[in-house]
């Protein structure tokens, strides 16, 4: 897989919630896409302060749109950089290096499974529940949010997700609560082999547990802050737990963003947990 | 004081620039590297521009042992920069003999192999390592790292050290691989340390590595990095990095010097050459744009032309006439 | 390393956030202060704000004898930041008492004035004179300044030229105006510098003056400046300036600092306070924003709100701890 | 006269020839505004890596439109603050800082002038024409430029001047030539007692000259570069004789932009000359 960077120009960019949904019309990038990759974005222009680009998963990709291969994400605006973007209007030239990452991995067998998206979270899963129908895998969504206008894509879920179940921690929409507080029924009356996650660490570090406790494998979509997004700096990486039961820093922009959860060592992560390959000793 | 303008006569075309450098016996076909630690070993820029075209592709500071780096986070964006406390995260000399060069090496890039170590003894060792390694076009000694054995102090932060650390390796490497010493900034008197690794035997000087910062988080109202600390890079420090190679330039005016802190342009890098640099890498500009070496190195070349530049022999060290 | 948040309790209104300072024995109204050279005398500010509302008003670094500065361009925007050659360009002391104080004091502003010589002897003249003036809050003392009488040499780069000017400045200057000695952060060892002031009877320290820089002309390709070397300040500094503060913190628990460099928000002058720092200084972002000084004092008053915290002494050093 | 910090909002931008022409509505500058007063803008937004204000002429202004008080400018894109000013868009914000400096002196009696604008440099000239045609002197306006589109006002010139004369260096308007070559002749048939200038320091430096030897007085607008705009700074600066004689360093933002012609040092621009006030010894 080989990242692409392209000379991107905004399409449209629509709040929805308190979010906002951006369509970008680059070149290279729709066709590699698979579900969990995200795109990394310039941003403020060529004379800003701000150096660093923003990663995002990528909600969807068109090759045959009428503005050409279009990429689309979903976006909060919290710090600065996603601020400067939340005032992005159509012709805005926007730099895209994509897609890049690990994505979801797919099961080889129709088996069931549950796909969790935490706030935004939920972008990357509606594509990932049709890349799953598509082989034959029932896809069964968890949408949780802490208020409606946080949950993202339920019109989609409805169109593509085999069931979909709601969480809101005001209980605005759905049931009140966490997305783990319906999980661990789902995973068994679903039967499902596999989780899929994507939100908060605390929201995957728990999806993780509840999916360990049903005997399902998860792929959870983490979020580490990102210098370079490309694998080159050394900024993103957090504690997993390889094959040979080493513990290693691992980056998760290109190693990730998605891991197994049950590989990552969620209680370390901000850490270097002892016994970590290198070290301190 | 004021200057009359250099005259070079009238813009000529890009193709008529030659922008090769013969960095003491290296052939580079332009005189732009990528920064240490901020190209890997440069298999994940190989997606965005053909890593054997440009200068040299230097790799990360590379230890004797596997290294886990320093708790998360690790950087911080900054205006016009960044913090970083990566904390020298590696595989060790095995294993980066074993995969990285070899990539490199067949790929057909120049290697510019960065070397760090805890205690002169590791850099010496180190050096063996890598001198014997077959490919490598040059060794870059980290020297601004914390000596263990002196009370954590940054080697480049101290003369004598400096001089240590170069004089020990310097016999461990054929003498066809240049070495250069990388230098901190973060020191009164930056061409006395130069002046130090130069009578040691370095064949040139690489200047600057971060600068010594640290910011508080507004959550913890600590500070932000695992570190505590961290280095400063980026555009931001441009003016200190091109006035620390002046400064080496002016106090030893045949030490090859490759310039680097903060070049995002053509022009950037040339700033570096008219205050003396032979060569220049560019490091965090990358996280903001992952093919900019090589637009450097077009940029660098349409600078020229326009200004009927043919080499860089032409207008180096031009600052100072 | 992790810690674990501060807990100062929930958000309290802006007004039950106490800003004032005792600063040796001077009472100020809150902790935020012009940084000398970008204030001019006040009297321009005070257009855009109440100059009594402010911290302090620290002035452009007075000479004894009027001084021309530096030839133009004096000045060169660089990534978020600038660097300037002015050559302290001032209408020497004469002028200073008659005319720009006494409208400060009159005024109703606490006047820190910054001094600056060529030699020790004209810090000793200076302080003198200034010590005798009516209305003075601080005595500001710039070491970042070439010392003729060592080889131009910048005393505050060296701890026995700036331990020298100010133990000949002290006694001069009335006990109960404090002195504070403005140090450079183009230094090894700034803790180091800090304690030797520190010994020689300095009340406090500023930190930091600006760092040196240079940039080129496009057009001439040498020095832009007419300085050709310039002093770099802005935001672009500002993680250098914090970490200064906190590594004098860190040596000295006691002594008190004014952080300055790159302020441009409440949290950046938060950034400081946490670092150490008793006051706080804006400076060149008065240049992009005149009413800057006394939107930071608002901004940290929010700052301090949100988080709960009723007055800078529950979170000075707070990054320490 | 006082200067006023003003959160200011574009209300057009419009391409004029090779410049821009800036309608910006801000509170509080409009009224106290002169000839030959410029404005300070701040540029790029709260995260822009660009610190410095721009400096611009004041064009006009007005206080009675529907958009309230507006401040008009004219400006040449040509460094990265004025080429993110080109993409300026109605409704952006813009902070102002205006009116700064001295501006043009007006003659207390009712005697003949002439007004040279070089490129945008004409920009203040119309207003001037008219406040001195209000006090009953003759204004007569020179345009110059090297070519038609760095021409600028030609119509407000015929609007407001008592004769108008134009200049391109490559003759494609007017006479071909500078401003200096007609300057002389009309000079002397107009009997002008002042000239009135602003452009590039070489054409001012020449007006200057062209005004004594023809016995007028002359007024000229300088354009240094300028960190804060304010006179807070000192990096302003340029050699000016004072009336005793003596060689000071003055500040271009609040002691000038206008100086009389015969004060300012022009041979010396750019250096410290000997005998300056506290110069090199
Ligand atoms: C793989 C991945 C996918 C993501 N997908 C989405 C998404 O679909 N929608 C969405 O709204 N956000 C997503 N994020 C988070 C998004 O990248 C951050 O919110 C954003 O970078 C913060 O930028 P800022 O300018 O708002 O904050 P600032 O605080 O100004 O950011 C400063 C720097 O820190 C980095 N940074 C800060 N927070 C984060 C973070 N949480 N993750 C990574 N880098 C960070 C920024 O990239 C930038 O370099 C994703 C993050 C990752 C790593
Ligand atoms: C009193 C005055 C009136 C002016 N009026 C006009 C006008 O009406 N129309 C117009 O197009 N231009 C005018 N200028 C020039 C205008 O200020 C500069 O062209 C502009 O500042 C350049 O900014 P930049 O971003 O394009 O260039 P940059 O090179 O990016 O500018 C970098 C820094 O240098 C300063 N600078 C660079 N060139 C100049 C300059 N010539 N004068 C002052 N500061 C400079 C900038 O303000 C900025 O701080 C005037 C200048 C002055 C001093
Ligand atoms: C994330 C990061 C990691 C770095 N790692 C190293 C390193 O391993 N060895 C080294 O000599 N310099 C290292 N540097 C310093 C750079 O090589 C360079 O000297 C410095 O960043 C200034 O250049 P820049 O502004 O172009 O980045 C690192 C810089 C960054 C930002
Ligand atoms: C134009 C300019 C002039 C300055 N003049 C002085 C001076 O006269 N004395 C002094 O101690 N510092 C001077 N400084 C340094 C500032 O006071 C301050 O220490 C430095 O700029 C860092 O702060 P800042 O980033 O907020 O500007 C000057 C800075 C600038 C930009
Ligand atoms: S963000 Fe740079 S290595 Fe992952
Ligand atoms: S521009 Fe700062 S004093 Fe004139």
């Amino acid at each position: 897989m080989s990242a692409t960077q392209s000379a991107g120009t905004v399409v449209s960019r629509t709040p929805v919630g308190d979010y906002h949904h951006l369509v970008i019309a680059a070149e290279g990038i729709a066709e590699h896409a698979r579900p969990g990759h995200f795109v990394a974005l310039a941003i403020g222009g060529v004379d800003s302060g701000m150096l660093l680009r923003r990663a995002f998963s990528i909600y969807r990709t068109s090759t045959t749109g009428r503005h050409g291969e279009t990429v689309e994400i979903v976006f909060a605006a919290h710090g600065k950089g996603t601020r400067w973007m939340a005032d992005l209007a159509p012709g805005d030239p926007i730099d895209v290096v994509g897609p890049v990452g690990r994505p979801f991995a797919l099961p080889k067998e129709p088996v069931s499974c549950v796909l969790v998206g935490g706030g935004y979270g939920s972008a990357p899963m509606f594509s990932l529940a049709t890349a799953l129908r598509d082989r034959g895998c029932p896809a069964h969504l968890v949408l949780g949010a802490a208020t409606t206008p946080r949950l993202f894509g339920l019109s989609d879920a409805n169109k593509v997700g085999s069931s979909v179940h709601v969480t809101t921690e005001d209980g605005s929409t759905g049931t009140r609560g966490r997305v783990t507080d319906v999980l661990g029924d789902l995973v068994d009356t679903t039967d499902a082999a596999v989780v899929y996650a994507c939100g908060p660490m605390g929201m995957l570090r728990a999806v993780a547990d509840v999916a360990e406790d049903n005997g399902a494998w998860s792929q959870c979509a983490v979020e580490e802050s990102m210098a370079c997004g490309i694998g080159v700096c050394m900024t993103c990486v957090l504690p997993v737990e390889g094959e040979d039961g080493i513990v290693r820093m691992v980056r998760s922009c290109v190693d990730g963003p998605v891991f197994r959860g049950d590989r990552v060592r969620w209680d370390a992560v901000g850490t270097i947990p002892p016994g970590t390959l290198g070290g301190p000793r | 004081m004021s200057y009359a303008p250099h005259d070079f006569g009238g813009p000529i075309s890009p193709d008529e620039v030659d922008l090769s450098v013969d960095l003491c016996g290296v052939a580079l076909p332009n005189p732009v590297m990528t920064a240490s630690g901020c190209a890997a070993a440069g298999r994940e820029l190989d997606q965005f521009f053909d890593v054997a075209e440009l200068g040299a592709i230097v790799t990360k500071s590379i230890m004797l042992n596997p290294r886990s780096g320093r708790a998360t986070p690790r950087m911080a964006e900054t205006p016009s920069g960044m913090l970083n406390s990566i904390g020298l995260q590696g595989p060790g000399i095995d294993a980066f003999l074993a995969r990285d060069l070899p990539w490199l090496v067949q790929r057909g890039a120049r290697a510019v192999v960065s070397i760090a170590g805890d205690k002169p003894a590791d850099y010496v060792e180190l050096a063996r390592r890598v001198g014997q390694a077959p490919g490598v076009a040059a060794i870059e000694v980290n020297i601004s790292c914390p000596n263990v054995e002196n009370r954590g102090l940054v080697f480049a932060c101290d003369a004598e050290s400096s001089y240590r650390v170069i004089e020990e390796c310097r016999p461990h490497i054929p003498d066809d691989i240049p070495v250069f010493a990388k230098l901190t900034p973060d020191v009164t008197d930056i061409a006395t340390i130069a002046g130090a690794v130069a009578d040691a035997g370095a064949d040139g000087v690489t200047v600057i590595n971060t600068l010594l910062g640290l910011t508080m988080d507004p959550d913890t109202l600590r500070p932000r990095l695992g570190g505590v600390t961290g280095g400063l890079s980026g555009p931001a420090v441009r003016p200190v990095a091109v006035r620390a190679v002046w400064q080496i330039r002016k106090a030893l005016p045949d030490l090859p010097i490759l310039g680097v802190g903060g070049i995002r342009t053509g022009f950037d890098a040339l700033e570096f050459v008219l205050a003396g640099a032979d060569a220049v890498q560019v490091g965090t500009v990358i996280f903001n744009d992952p093919g900019a070496p090589m637009r450097v190195v077009r940029e660098l070349r349409d600078e020229l032309a326009v200004r009927g530049i043919r080499s860089l022999d032409t207008v180096r060290n031009a600052a100072h006439g």
